[in-house]
């Protein structure tokens, strides 16, 4: 029996191996032959030595997350094949260096001799990925060019390493060609297959800010959002962008503020902690109504906690964070073109609005890599803006009562006009006041903006998947997982998706549960948090939750279990 | 409306500082600096921390930036990067800028970003009713030390000059022409400028005549500034003589430069358009 | 007709005259006789020169809150009488400088020669204060001799000033006797009346920590929280204190962090902008288990808001600010006694829980001053705690699993134990873990104190009062208008106070609520936070709301007209 | 417990820095000084702060606190204010200390404190792969800065020696020996002291020839700790030639004798009682 292109594969080993690298590159091999591919990772907060592995799935058909089992494991050292080995399939393979693990009796094992290969070619301990990725393409009778094209792009302007990398990748394969064969899972190049990008969470946000006009970023590194620093500044040269890494994350989101005021599309990003030191600029955006946007990507709290896992126990703190009320944007996307569509959103409203816009996120969503198709396209879309001149009779007034609470905004330098903000209570110039009808009218306006915005969360801010009466109900990046999960049941089970979650879309909920026999929560956190919302605007209670809060994303095959369970199967 | 008048510079809003306060002086040496430069009005920006020297924002009819406390430089500087046209001028207290804000400070200096900090220096929180700040001397008696202040106060511009800034002075609320130059030449300055301002507060911690005794100007001197360590030795004097004056001043590459790539123009001015994201795909195919 | 001892009094004038210091010195007169004082007052952040008044409610009855009926009105300048003639009755009076307010055909006026009496005693402007409190103890029939005693006592030491004030007090006594007479309200000693003292709820939190054991205080100044540190900072050395104001709110949470885990009891006060910056922290003292105590005095934000004003704008934002889920304390006292109670009973159940706990008031009620009796004696009590000596033969674990989930407290120092506290996620002795049984087995360790905690939260969390079928819903300061509005209707109208909002009375509340026919809610805000947490735990959606955001607290008669619409009469 | 040996200092944690990293001989030099100084195990408080730096706790067997970023300052001042008896030793990074610690830096010198910061300035974000910090060389390519860092950096030991510091000191990870005793000095100093360690980071930043080749020591000099500005001077040095060694030392009265009243016994050795509020009534009577 042949089982081709589905296929799980995972790669293990010790930080600083070259992990993420090969996950990258055996994951292009496959998205360069039509196939769908998707990648997480996952690795402790320890530079090298530490074990850490990728896990990639690839098929013809849609794909929506990893899975637990394994059909091929690339064990670059010994403990990975210790502590992975349990998880292949019997009729799955393990590659490892012959010289390495020896006399284990397991059939599933393919030894390749990776430190001879390494030895011949006085190539260095990390290039081992390489002789067994040829290995495994072998393995996978796959075609062994693609994987050549993409080393050539990874190492492009290195020509040494291509050559070299390349000879071992080839070692690799050769030698399983010949002494390994028939194994059962096999890859297969689709001609048809439309041109892709491999890209993470990560990726998306940044590429969606970007779409939007971003041109000014600040951010302190934080793990799992520092990528998007390392990619914005890699980028700043071509597409003009500022990119500054101050001293902490509170002149992060001051600088932006003082960019937004100045005129520029502006965003930070962080995760728990660095937010919690935005929290008062957050308020001081609000108020001064300079529009900005902070990612926060969650990894387990509180506190320092698990800085290089995943979690969604953010959501109530970034919903409530600041002294006083203001109307904010909270966008919470699923997927990397969610997460492209949301942060461009995100950047545009808030300019249109004038408030502040929190992307957020997960480490799951953010470091996981998906095939897509090309992003759509988007523009930066302007409104109420006043740049270069100023045209009224009357004097500028930052902050002038609308019907929509929207305040025309101008730019500091526009000719004519003062642009006057405060972080204070203010009246229509900007002025401080203490006076209680104007200080009403003021809380009044910001709030009314919530009249259009609410409009924008309701039309957008929820999503149903299939048709049935048992609902699964979750946010985030638990999206795939649970479209994993539920992918042949879409006639029982209907998953809906929480986008916005401020302002809550109610209405668009009511109608996304409409008819629900019984509604599931499904949640990477303690408490269920976003069940603290259905409760809060829908008064629904959910008949049952499934919260996980080790670390660790949702595998499907424990959401349908759960579910099998829950149904009274 | 372009360059203005004293009148121009008028918000018509009733000044609330105590009668006598140190402030005084300051607002009337930065109007009239901002006359004599002769810039656009619109192309000032005012950034004011929380205290009452945050006051100014409400009295000086340029753009402003009233923000929260302790942040007028990362503030300043987002805005400086933006849009580098702005001549952008941060007021700060002794509070804000040395207890809260202090943080900000060595790293605005040794960036050398092009904005100007004024530190109204009163020595204490006035604002908050009279509280000890960092540049409070050991020893005084106020609200929150009725028993004496247990630390020794930080020199403000030791610690500026020890951040690489390249223009460091010190005014005295008690000579509004030497403090008009002094805000000129820190406006004049390409780079990082910070203006200490002895700014007596007479309601909590009267120091008008302490200072007036004690004040020299270093330009009666033949203190040089481009000299650091004359600088420093002379930012080290406090006691019998205090002087005031330009302690330090040397020209260096400003940040926005490092920033070329994005400047033309610059982020603040540039038109929204679409963004074309295809030359990066082959990053990620 | 004399109205005796039910009188409503207010001093105005410029920032800078002393306008407080004569509130509290009449109200300690009135005080003195055996009368109930209930004092509060307005002022912008402006420090000489701004319009601010206190307003004096006085009775033999209990009183709540002010009421809007002003009785006597001491301007002290033109601008009081021209901003606050309409609020005196028409049977009250004014008392102002003859010399002042000339002209003016108003029979309420009665003129005092102030500056005349200054002048006579070479006086300073600022103490026209005393003249005129003289002449209203003249007008009011009360006993000039408490009044001189009082300010005997306010000035003591500065043997001078006492003199001079007597006498310039006497002068007004005098004058007003008089020249003025037949004024309706009077006052009156009661002989009767119980030692009370005169105190605000920022003096009564202090107390409640100090009862409590509190030695170390950290706090950066923060307006309406800074007498607190005034205060404390005052008493250090008979307290044997450590008071210290570090360089920001940061600084100050961490040194009270690291004071309580080398063993002190230890507390910090701000409002909103300086807890913004503490959020980070109080996760830190979470996931450390340090207990801790924050005092968090509202104002009205978003951001810097208005600095002297009060709201209840935060209770969503203390309830979920730092990052990741844990357990907290979230107490908020309605008066004096509560804010000393709640306080001590934080501090108190922070280290036996070893959580953070938050004592959330607001302007309001930390300014306001009551007449009350002395506060009841309470203890330090001390649990699961181990200073000196560690007598197992197991090795110390700071992270003890334990059934109630409360691990023993070792202090460092103690012999034969190492305390290793962490603020990533750890294992029982401390060390840093990310293996995902550790890490559940933590979480829900962390997590099993809700169960001890909401018992304690089920117990005192809810009061009621009155047993009428229309409830009114509140929190915080708005206990004082409520009860006064409500006095005369406890048979119609029942008044539900939440004093524990985390974790949430569920089970208190359901029953305080039984039976309710309406639920109207009370807050002092734009978008009615308790009512969201009914919402959310309850599914009670409040029938009617009445929320104020200008700054200002509730007056009673606006919340009794607003009942009188909503039962429709 | 009591006094210790190098065995009862193992915590039996697997050391998980990349090997050859600078933190080793660091942690070694810790211990050794520890053991050489004769204290009791219980009375050593190591803070740390997250960063490579922060697994100091994991690997030292006396009470520790990993804290949060940047915080290891007021921690210690807290701890160290409760309770004089210990001996608080702060670990730190230059991103931790330098970066976004850097407003407590001043302020625990200017007061001090009497607690030991040591910094493992390896001149880059360690644990979040390679990014610029403070110290970071201009121009050098880092992660963050792949066009070159556009920053001039700062140099934290004039920043110490500027804010009041009473012990300031470099050490160099490429000799144990030497950094052993300049712990024991530090840790023997009564009052603030800051030690900064050149810790090569292998993996981002290696710089252990770098600094190989440059480096002196002071003591082999006719260098005087106790001069000011001699201090100033030679903490300026950095080029061909880079010294090592204890640039500054004084002694100062610390910090918590200004709390004499309460420290008898200090806080945290407080017994808790009944607490008699009844004397302070007279106030609100
Ligand atoms: C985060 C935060 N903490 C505290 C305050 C309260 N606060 C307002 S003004 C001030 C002190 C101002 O002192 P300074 O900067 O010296 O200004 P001055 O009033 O003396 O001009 C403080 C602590 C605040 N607004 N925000
Ligand atoms: C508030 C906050 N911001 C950011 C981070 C992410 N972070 C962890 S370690 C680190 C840098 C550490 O650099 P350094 O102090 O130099 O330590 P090193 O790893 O080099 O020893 C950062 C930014 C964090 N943990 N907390
Ligand atoms: S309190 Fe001091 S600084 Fe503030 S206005 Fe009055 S005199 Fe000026
Ligand atoms: S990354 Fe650098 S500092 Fe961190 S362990 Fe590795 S070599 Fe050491
Ligand atoms: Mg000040
Ligand atoms: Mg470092």
């Amino acid at each position: 029996m042949e089982i081709t292109n589905d296929l799980s594969l995972m790669i293990g080993g010790k930080a600083g191996a070259g992990i993420f690298a090969s996950g990258i590159i055996f994951a292009k091999t496959c998205m360069r032959g039509g196939l769908n591919v998707f990648a997480t990772n996952e690795y402790p907060s320890i530079i090298r030595g530490g074990h850490q592995w990728v896990l990639i799935r690839v098929s013809d058909k849609p794909i929506y997350s990893q899975i637990r089992r394994v059909d091929l494991l690339i064990a670059l050292d010994k403990l990975t094949y210790e502590i992975h080995r349990d998880e292949v399939s019997d009729s799955g393979g393990i590659i490892v260096d012959s010289t390495l693990i020896i006399g284990e009796d397991d059939s599933r094992l393919y030894g390749i001799p990776i430190s001879e290969i390494l030895k011949k070619y006085e190539a260095k301990p990390v290039m081992a990925n390489m002789v067994a990725l040829g290995a495994a393409i072998g393995l996978l009778d796959y075609d062994i060019d693609v994987l050549k094209g993409v080393i050539r792009d990874h190492f492009k302007g290195r020509e040494g390493l291509v050559e070299l990398n390349i000879k071992l990748a080839e070692e690799g394969y050769e030698y399983s060609k010949k002494h390994h064969s028939g194994f059962v899972f096999r890859l297969k190049s689709l001609k048809e297959g439309s041109q892709k990008i491999l890209v993470s969470g990560n990726d998306a946000t940044a590429m969606g800010a970007l779409a939007a006009g971003l041109t000014f970023y600040a951010a302190y590194p934080m793990t799992p959002a520092t990528p998007i620093l390392h990619f914005l500044s890699r980028i700043q040269k071509e597409y003009g962008l500022i990119v500054i890494q101050p001293e902490n994350e509170i002149a992060a989101i001051n600088m932006v503020i003082g960019a937004a005021y100045a005129g520029a599309r502006a965003m930070t990003a962080t995760s728990g902690g660095g937010f919690s030191l935005m929290v008062e600029a957050l308020g001081q955006a609000a108020m001064t109504e300079v529009p900005i946007v902070v990612v926060v990507v969650q990894r387990p709290g509180p506190s320092t906690g698990m800085p290089t896992f995943t979690s969604q126990g953010d959501l109530r703190f970034v919903l409530h964070a600041s002294q006083g009320e203001f109307p904010r944007i909270v966008v919470a996307p699923g997927d990397p073109l969610e997460a492209y569509m949301l942060t461009a959103d995100a950047m545009n409203l808030a300019w249109k609005y004038q408030v502040p816009a929190i992307v957020l996120t997960d480490k799951y969503l953010a470091e996981s890599l998906w095939s897509i198709d090309f992003f759509p396209g988007i523009e930066p879309i302007e409104e109420n803006i006043i740049r270069e001149k100023y045209s009224s009779s009357e004097p500028y007034a930052r902050y002038k009562l609308t019907d929509s609470g929207i305040s025309p905004l101008a730019l500091p330098g526009t000719n004519g006009v003062i642009v006057r903000v405060n972080s204070s209570e203010h009246d229509e110039f900007g002025f401080g006041t203490i006076d209680p009808g104007k200080v009403v009218e003021m809380v009044n306006k910001r709030f009314r903006k919530l009249s259009m915005l609410s409009d924008e969360a309701e039309r957008k801010g929820v999503k149903a998947y299939g048709n049935g009466n048992i609902v699964i109900v979750s946010w985030g990046s638990t999206k795939g997982p649970i479209l994993e999960a539920t992918k042949d049941f879409r006639d029982s089970i209907r998953f809906v998706q929480f986008l916005w979650l401020s302002p809550f879309p109610r209405k668009g909920a009511s109608k996304a549960l409409d008819g629900a026999e019984k509604i599931l929560l499904v949640e990477n956190n303690k408490t269920g948090l976003l069940g603290s919302l259905l409760n809060e605007y829908l008064h629904i209670n959910p008949d049952l939750s499934l919260l996980k809060y080790d670390g660790r994303p949702f595998y499907p095959e424990e959401i349908r279990g759960w579910l099998k369970k829950c149904l009274g199967e | 409306m372009g360059k203005f008048s004293l009148r121009d510079l008028e918000t018509g809003r009733k000044i609330v500082w105590c009668p006598g306060c140190g402030n005084f002086p300051i607002l009337a040496a930065l109007k009239r600096a901002l006359i004599e430069l002769n810039l656009r009005r619109e192309d000032v920006v005012l950034i004011t921390g929380i205290g009452c020297h945050g006051r100014m924002s409400e009295y000086v009819n340029v753009n402003t930036f009233h923000t929260i406390h302790g942040r007028v430089l990362p503030l300043a500087t987002g805005i400086k990067l933006a849009n580098p046209n702005l001549v952008v001028i941060g007021h700060s207290g002794d509070g804000d800028a040395y207890a809260i804000g202090l943080g900000h400070l060595p790293h605005a200096a040794r960036r050398n970003i092009d904005v100007k900090l004024i530190v109204h220096n009163n020595m204490v929180f006035g604002l908050t009713t009279g509280q000890v700040t960092p540049t409070t001397p050991k020893g005084v008696k106020t609200r929150s030390t009725p028993y004496g202040n247990p630390e020794n106060p930080l020199n403000p511009l030791i610690i500026a000059l020890a951040s690489g800034a390249t223009f460091v002075a010190r005014g005295f609320s008690g000579d509004v022409m030497h403090l008009k130059e002094l805000i000129k030449e820190a406006i004049k300055h390409r780079g990082f400028a910070m203006l200490d301002i002895l700014q007596p507060c007479v309601t909590f911690y009267n120091t008008y005549q302490y200072f007036r005794e004690r004040i020299y100007k270093l330009e009666e001197t033949n203190h040089n500034p481009k000299d650091y360590w004359e600088a420093m030795k002379r930012a080290m004097e406090w006691g019998n003589k205090i002087p005031i004056g330009i302690f330090y001043r040397v020209e260096k590459p400003v940040f926005y430069e490092e920033f070329k790539h994005a400047m033309n123009p610059p982020p603040a001015l540039r038109k929204l358009s679409k963004v074309d994201l295809t030359k990066l795909y082959t990053m990620f195919m």
